[in-house]
């Protein structure tokens, strides 16, 4: 019983001192709540992507209308898929810059990003704009369904990654951005590498796989 | 290596950002306010979970409404109240709602207020998206329920299956609004789901490593994993289903070589894990209850847990065993069979448990409890027919009949919902205040356990001998007319049940000016969420406990000698912390733009059914209301506290301010603190 | 207390990684590689009859070489491989789940045995 | 603990005994299933007898399982209940788990469940064991009606000229097997005959396998068992087994064209409005299927029941009404209640080609039928989903009956 008296004493005393400093990313993990959060949210738009990947590959084989191999122009989306890829290394840079609190190059690291990032969404317009005129359209066939509701969704993605690094832009421009908060640029690059890692599945098993 | 990095990636610059001055509306409402202004800004978890609490009770007599048409129209051959029609939207609305309205929200409410509490954190790690996922869920419900103004609710079932689900075969908008309103509680659930994993990841109390979670946090957290996986299926179904319906898509137009079995597949490769989702906060909830009245510690706390885990692992490889009779194949059918049967073992473990918890306790039958023991009978009946399901020869004979409806009944009536009303008996003194009538509850319970067998007991003989669901007539001369009967007899009594709990509600609180206060700790229990002042303050605990073991506040109160005998060590009182004016504590300030986010989905929403501009001004709503929330300054300024000057060092809104918990404790922190202190001062 | 944000933060305030570049070599690096093993993919497409993926290889060529950017951004880019293990641990869940919950879902459908598909 | 309450002290004894009477009234009802035709508890077939065999030990043992943990609760609730005179601060031993126990009921369940698993796949795979000398039956979902064909040369394809198609109830020979294939030409249904077997979905697209055979020759009732809209309800089924005898003669006769000509004048108009309206949709072969094949068939689904030997049937749209009279026929205001079980409409001698009873024919509810078709089953007639309301005469219902009669 003496034995639990102390051990007693010893919680309250233990309460009581508990810090209460105000310092962040003192969380159980060592991770702050937002970068946890965002890996979290990754993690749950592998089973989304995951879903719309499963149907286009049930259904790439159309009943009517082209079909896949006559479609694709693999040079075109090569080109494009390259872009995107190279947009995820101007991002880390972003992120290896406001680091090192390089705000220049952080800025001009995030609108490269930004317009490569643009530069694939151009291409997929104008892939896609070819494809309705040689007779693929949304509801032609299964195939195109799921081709435009697949490829469409990732570049909503990217669209909205887009609205986030100009959105970055701004911040730091107006001296929002300071290096204690470059994790902020760190978790949109997350964001940005997870929608470029799609891309990745995406070129392989949609355009190349036969 | 360059790249190894002994640091964490952000610095602590050591600048302070200069007060952001804004104009307007982007002032922060000013915490501490009350009234019912208070709650459509506020971001504090408890708020909030009342609020999940409050929605879902009325989305919950909505429901139940139409379980009673439901139930009338039965009660006896060729009824007349409903047409078939109506009938069918009637039953899609009753499922839909109890499943995405009521039961899984009630799971949230239980989470917000209590996870919280049961970790010893000041909030959960978002406080404003905790908001909005409370907003969007509220907003997803009312758009959904509004279809019936609308031009009529959905009638495709709450599994909805394709084709049946597309624009030929139901023309109206119902299913438009099934689709797009589940999108919206969809979101909710998704964001949720980050949210209170980070918390329960993130903000423990200094020595609660996860081994010493309670159950209910314990079985929070695999919920929310479930949730975090499962709800992205049905999405990803939902968009299909969207394309289909909205822009002629060809997802399940068989003409053009669609399979109607992709649907199903999606549907419950979401909506097994959902099960489980609903029932695992409720096995929480009677974790926590059972161990306090027998006056014992939960027995075999690790298996408890795991099982729990263990259940949402395995929940994720059984889907088809809806599908046994869609022609999946006799090879599936077997895998799909046998991993079902399989996910008795570790429910039982939890059955057998709690069982044993009890043995050798003195088990005090106080309302709580009794609604705990219902839950544990209840809900193995309803596992046993789940079994029985999992055979799945015996399946092709029961799929699709009262046996069926018999079955999950038993498991989320008898299970999850026996396991609310213990939960809301149990904590409400904690969440208002004062007790509920012990004698009324006890009188509900009864009733209710009454009312629930009359109910769904015959639906088990309903169904093995014919009669199939979602049939809004049925003949003479089939059988069915006696057991139909009884079951809408028991429909009404437990409605009146119910009705009895809602009364009850009002009545304790009436007659509790003239009793004393409950105090922290009404029934002598055993986590540190009973140390706090009830109601909890806002600021919830000051100071933050230190964690030692399971059951913490317990052995703060009783010692434990070698050979098992419990010993008081400490008066109750003066364990518990006395409320404090909390004025050092930093707490983050209210907040518009949640509600105003959430606004804009159904608004959006609305605008893809009816009219594409209202899907501009929707959209307008979402963009602006998502600048305001970034632009929104941390806190409130005129809020802030000297104490330290660090405070607006928050740097996403006000959702960093809680993360001031300290103490990493599973983990070692890799954070050397002495580097820590030098570049903060 | 008084510097703002635009300034250079001190180099007191910062351990020696990060004054020289070999970080961002690293990055570039990485992007040459992925680079290269893009080009790589692409040639299955312009040259189908090349001995190492002709016949039935292709596709797992293919599955290789994705998997190997995909990792590759996702431990370089994404930092998985510096981070905390729970990050790894939390993506893993939901990636591999995905994978195996889809992959189950389509040997339902049998398309792996495409002659026996209407 | 505080006093208790008497109300509560009532109600909790009424609780107990008002559900110990219920579940035994449950128990005891899986007993008796006479007058039950859809039920699961008595077979009629081999494939429901082994489903039967297989199921009985599993319900067993889940009674067994929830005796135990029912009976350990009650035990535990009694036994340890904290009595008014206990001192509250005496507290039970205080036990945090025993390993052994709980590795023990991780196990034993698994055991258990590992036996029931077996039973399983032998069943599964007994239950699609492909039967030589079997019938082939293709069973199409139409809302809210059943259409069959038969193969009858066997050739495995079902539209050829000599092959049977037929709509609502299923004529089988009994004692013999019949494979059957469902599938659908709208949203899914499913086929299910609780006498002869599970069921299966019928779904779009695909074709799935289905064994039925009944021992006995008899009415095996059914009921469409997936949710499919409107008249879900109303969309049930029959199997006609025969001896062996008489299927051959109702092959024979199905296999026929209606090519009499009528003779009756109320039957020759009849005739004519049936060209004009009716055949639209419906196929009277030798009469008007050429039309039907080839104008586009204002239906969703495609196509409406083949009527060439309406009155061989005993039912008709979806076997929610007797095609012939059970019970009084000269009453005329005997408006059956829809699906008379007790008494199944029975063709008599028109099953196989014989002459149609015509003063057993249950017109009251025919001719109804043909007033309003969807006043009488709910259907969406608008959409091109069931039988609209032709808005036809007095006189004109007459005369369609009255040629409906010849069509045996
Ligand atoms: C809270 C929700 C919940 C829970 C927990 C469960 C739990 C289980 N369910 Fe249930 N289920 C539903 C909700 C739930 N179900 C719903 C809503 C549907 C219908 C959907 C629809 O069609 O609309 C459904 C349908 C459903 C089907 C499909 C039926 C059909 O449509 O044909 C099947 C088939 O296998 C099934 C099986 C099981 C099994 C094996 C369990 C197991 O987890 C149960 C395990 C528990 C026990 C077995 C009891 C305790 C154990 C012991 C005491 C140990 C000893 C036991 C043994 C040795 C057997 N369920
Ligand atoms: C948690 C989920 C949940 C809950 C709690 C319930 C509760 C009830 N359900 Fe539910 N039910 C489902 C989930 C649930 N159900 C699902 C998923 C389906 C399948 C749908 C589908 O097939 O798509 C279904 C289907 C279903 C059917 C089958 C319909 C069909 O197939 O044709 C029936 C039939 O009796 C039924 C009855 C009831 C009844 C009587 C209650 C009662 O317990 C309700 C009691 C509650 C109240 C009555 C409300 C409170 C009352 C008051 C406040 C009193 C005051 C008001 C008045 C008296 C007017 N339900
Ligand atoms: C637009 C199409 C359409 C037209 C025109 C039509 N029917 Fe029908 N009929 C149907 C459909 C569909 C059914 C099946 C309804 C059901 O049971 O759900 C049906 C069912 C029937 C049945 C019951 C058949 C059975 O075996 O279940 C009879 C008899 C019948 N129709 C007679 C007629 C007659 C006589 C006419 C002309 C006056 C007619 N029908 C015109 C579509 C049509
Ligand atoms: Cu056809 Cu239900
Ligand atoms: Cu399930």
């Amino acid at each position: 019983m003496a034995e639990a008296l102390t051990a007693r004493e010893s919680i309250k005393a233990a309460d009581a001192h508990a810090p209460s400093a105000h310092i962040e990313h003192d969380t159980n993990t060592g991770i702050s709540n937002t970068k946890l959060g965002m890996w979290l949210f990754l993690a749950s738009e592998c089973l989304l992507f995951g879903g719309l990947i499963t149907t286009y590959l049930l259904y790439k084989r159309p009943l009517e209308g082209p079909t896949p191999e006559e479609i694709f122009d693999i040079p075109f989306t090569s080109t494009s898929s390259f872009v995107l890829l190279m947009s995820s290394l101007t991002m880390v840079l972003a992120v290896s810059a406001i680091e090192r609190g390089d705000h220049e190059r952080l800025r001009i690291w995030i609108g490269a990003t930004a317009l490569l990032g643009a530069t694939f969404i151009a291409g997929q317009i104008y892939e896609f704009t070819v494809f309705v005129r040689e007779g693929l359209g949304f509801t032609t066939s299964r195939f195109s369904s799921a081709f435009y509701t697949l490829t469409g969704f990732h570049g909503v993605h990217v669209t909205i990654g887009i609205i986030m690094l100009m959105s970055l832009v701004l911040l730091s421009l107006r001296g929002k951005l300071p290096e204690h908060r470059s994790e902020t640029v760190e978790i949109v690059g997350l964001y940005w590498h997870f929608v470029d890692v799609v891309w990745i599945f995406i070129f392989a098993v949609v355009y190349l796989v036969p | 290596m360059a790249l190894t990095e002994s640091r964490p990636l952000a610095l602590t610059s050591g600048d302070v950002d200069t007060v952001y001055k804004p104009a307007g509306v982007f002032t922060r409402p000013k915490s501490g306010a009350t009234g019912w202004k208070s709650w459509l800004t506020t971001v504090d978890h408890k708020k909030i979970g009342i609020m999940y609490g409050a929605a879902a009770i009325f989305f919950f007599v909505i429901g139940g409404i139409e379980a009673l048409l439901i139930r009338v129209q039965l009660w006896a051959p060729r009824g007349t109240l409903l047409s078939a029609n109506l009938y069918n939207q009637v039953f899609t609305m009753h499922g839909t709602t109890m499943i995405f309205l009521v039961v899984m929200p009630i799971g949230a409410a239980f989470a917000n207020y209590l996870m919280p509490l049961q970790i010893g954190a000041r909030d959960v790690a978002y406080p404003r998206i905790n908001a909005f996922s409370f907003w969007a869920f509220l907003f997803g419900g009312v758009f959904l329920n509004s279809s019936w103004l609308l031009g009529g609710g959905a009638d495709g079932g709450w599994f909805n299956y394709a084709p049946n689900n597309g624009v030929i075969f139901s023309p109206t908008n119902g299913i438009d609004f099934w689709n797009l309103g589940l999108i919206i509680t969809g979101v909710a659930s998704l964001a949720g789901a980050v949210n209170l994993i980070v918390t329960v990841l993130n903000m423990r109390a200094p020595g609660m490593t996860l081994m010493k979670m309670p159950i209910f946090t314990w079985m929070t957290l695999v919920t929310q994993f479930l949730l975090l996986f499962a709800i992205p299926v049905l999405t990803a179904a939902q968009i299909l289903l969207m394309m289909d319906r909205l822009f002629d898509a060809n997802f399940f137009n068989v003409a053009k070589g669609a399979n109607p079995l992709l649907w199903q597949h999606l549907f419950w490769i979401f909506g097994h894990p959902e099960v489980y989702l609903m029932i695992l906060p409720a096995f929480g909830i009677v974790s926590e209850i059972l161990p306090t009245f027998a006056r014992k510690p939960i027995f075999g706390y690790p298996f408890i847990v795991f099982s729990g885990i263990a259940i949402g692992f395995m929940g994720w490889g059984v889907w088809a065993h809806h599908m046994f009779v869609s022609g999946i194949g006799p090879i599936t059918v077997t895998t799909f069979a046998l991993t079902t049967m399989f996910i008795a073992v570790p429910t039982g473990v939890k059955i057998l448990n709690w069982v044993a918890t009890m043995w050798g306790g003195k088990l005090q039958f106080t309302s709580p409890m009794l609604f705990s023991i219902g839950l544990v009978t209840m809900f193995t009946i309803g596992g046993l027919s789940g079994v029985t399901h999992s055979v799945a020869p015996a399946d092709t004979q029961q799929t699709d009949t009262y046996y069926i409806v018999a079955h999950f009944h038993y498991v989320l009536f008898g299970g999850a919902f026996f396991g609310f009303m213990a939960g809301f008996y149990f904590y409400w003194p904690k969440v208002f205040g004062y007790l509920l009538n012990e004698k009324l509850g006890k009188a509900n319970f009864w009733l209710m356990l009454l009312g629930f067998n009359l109910t769904f007991a015959p639906m088990h003989i309903l169904g093995l001998q014919g009669m199939s669901r979602r049939i809004y007539t049925y003949d003479a001369g089939y059988g069915f007319e006696v057991w139909n009967k009884v079951a809408t007899i028991g429909a009404f009594i437990l409605a009146s049940s119910i009705a009895l709990f809602i009364f009850n509600m009002f009545y304790s609180k009436s007659k509790a000016k003239n009793l004393p206060a409950p105090g922290a700790d009404p029934w002598d229990a055993r986590t540190i969420e009973w140390m706090i002042p009830s109601p909890t303050p806002e600021y919830n605990f000051d100071p933050i406990p230190t964690v030692s073991r399971v059951d913490d506040f317990w052995y703060r109160k009783y010692g434990e000698t070698k050979d098992g005998k419990l010993v008081r060590i400490a008066a109750t009182d003066d364990v518990v912390q006395k409320l404090s004016d909390g004025k050092h504590i930093h707490l983050p300030s209210p907040s518009y733009w949640p509600i105003v986010l959430a606004f804009g989905m159904p608004i959006a929403a609305y605008g893809l059914i009816f009219n594409m501009w209202l899907c501009l001004v929707g959209g307008i709503i979402i963009v602006g209301g998502l600048y305001g929330w970034v632009l929104e300054p941390p806190d409130d300024p005129e809020a802030s506290h000297d104490d330290d000057g660090t405070d607006t060092h928050a740097s996403d809104g006000g959702d960093a301010a809680v993360t001031e918990i300290s103490g990493s404790v599973d983990q070692p922190n890799e954070l050397d603190p002495a580097k820590e202190a030098e570049t903060v001062g | 207390m008084t510097l703002t944000s635009h300034d250079p933060i001190p180099a007191s305030n910062l351990d020696g990684a990060v004054e020289d570049y070999s970080r961002d070599k690293v990055y570039v690096l990485t992007a040459l590689f992925l680079a290269a093993v893009t080009v790589l993919e692409v040639l299955t497409y312009a040259y189908p009859d090349f001995p190492v993926w002709a016949d039935n290889l292709l596709i797992p060529v293919l599955m290789i070489m994705m998997a190997v950017k995909f990792f590759t951004v996702l431990y370089i880019f994404m930092h998985l491989k510096f981070d905390k293990p729970i990050l790894t641990w939390v993506f893993y869940a939901g990636l591999v789940l995905a994978v195996l919950v889809y992959l189950a879902m389509l040997s339902t459908f049998r398309i792996w045995w495409p002659e026996s598909h209407s | 603990m505080p006093r208790r309450s008497l109300t509560v002290r009532i109600l909790q004894v009424v609780t107990l005994v008002v559900v110990t009477f219920l579940f035994a009234a449950l128990i005891a009802a899986a007993f008796f299933n006479d007058g039950r035709p859809l039920t699961t508890l008595s077979p009629s077939g081999p494939s429901s007898a082994s489903i039967q065999k297989l199921v009985l030990p599993v319900f067993a043992i889940a009674g067994v399982v929830f005796v135990l943990v029912l009976g350990a609760v009650l035990t535990v609730a009694w036994k340890f209940r904290s009595k008014d005179e206990d001192d509250p601060e005496e507290f039970p031993e205080q036990v945090h788990g025993r390993t052994f126990l709980e590795i023990g009921w991780t196990i034993l369940p698994a055991l258990i469940l590992a036996g029931v698993a077996v039973g399983t796949v032998t069943t599964i795979i007994d239950l699609n064991r492909k039967e030589p000398d079997s019938i082939n039956v293709q069973v199409t979902g139409q809302q809210w009606w059943w259409q069959y064909k038969y193969d009858v040369n066997n050739d495995g394809n079902f539209d050829g000229p000599e092959d049977i198609i037929t709509a609502t109830e299923m004529v089988v020979p009994a004692g013999r097997p019949i494979q059957v294939t469902t599938t659908s030409n709208d949203v899914i249904h499913s086929y299910w005959i609780p006498g002869l077997n599970g069921k299966r979905d019928a779904v779009p697209g695909l074709r799935n396998p289905l064994k039925l055979q009944a021992d006995e020759p008899g009415i095996y009732r059914g009921q469409c068992t997936e949710y499919c809209g409107l008249s879900h309800a109303n969309m049930r089924m029959l199997v006609r087994a025969v001896p062996a005898g008489d299927y051959d003669a109702w092959v024979r006769n199905q296999l026929k064209d209606h090519a009499a000509e009528p003779t009756d004048p109320k039957a020759i108009e009849g005739k004519k409005t049936w060209l004009a309206l009716c055949g639209q949709c419906h196929v009277i072969k030798g009469v008007n299927d050429v039309k039907a094949k080839t104008t586009p068939v204002p239906l969703v689904a495609g196509v409406a029941p083949d009527l060439t030997h309406l009155m061989t049937r005993g039912t008709f749209a979806g076997s929610i009404f007797n095609l012939y009279n059970p019970t009084d026929p000269n009453d005329p205001n005997v408006l059956l209640s829809a699906g008379d079980v007790a008494s199944a409409g029975n063709p008599g001698a028109a099953l196989t080609g014989g002459t149609v009873a015509t003063a057993n024919v249950n017109r009251v509810t025919l001719e109804a039928w043909l007033r309003n078709a969807p006043a009488m089953k709910p259907m969406y007639p608008q959409g091109g989903r069931g039988m609209p309301n032709l808005a036809l005469t007095e006189d004109q219902i007459d005369q369609l009956v009255a040629y409906l009669e010849t069509l045996n």
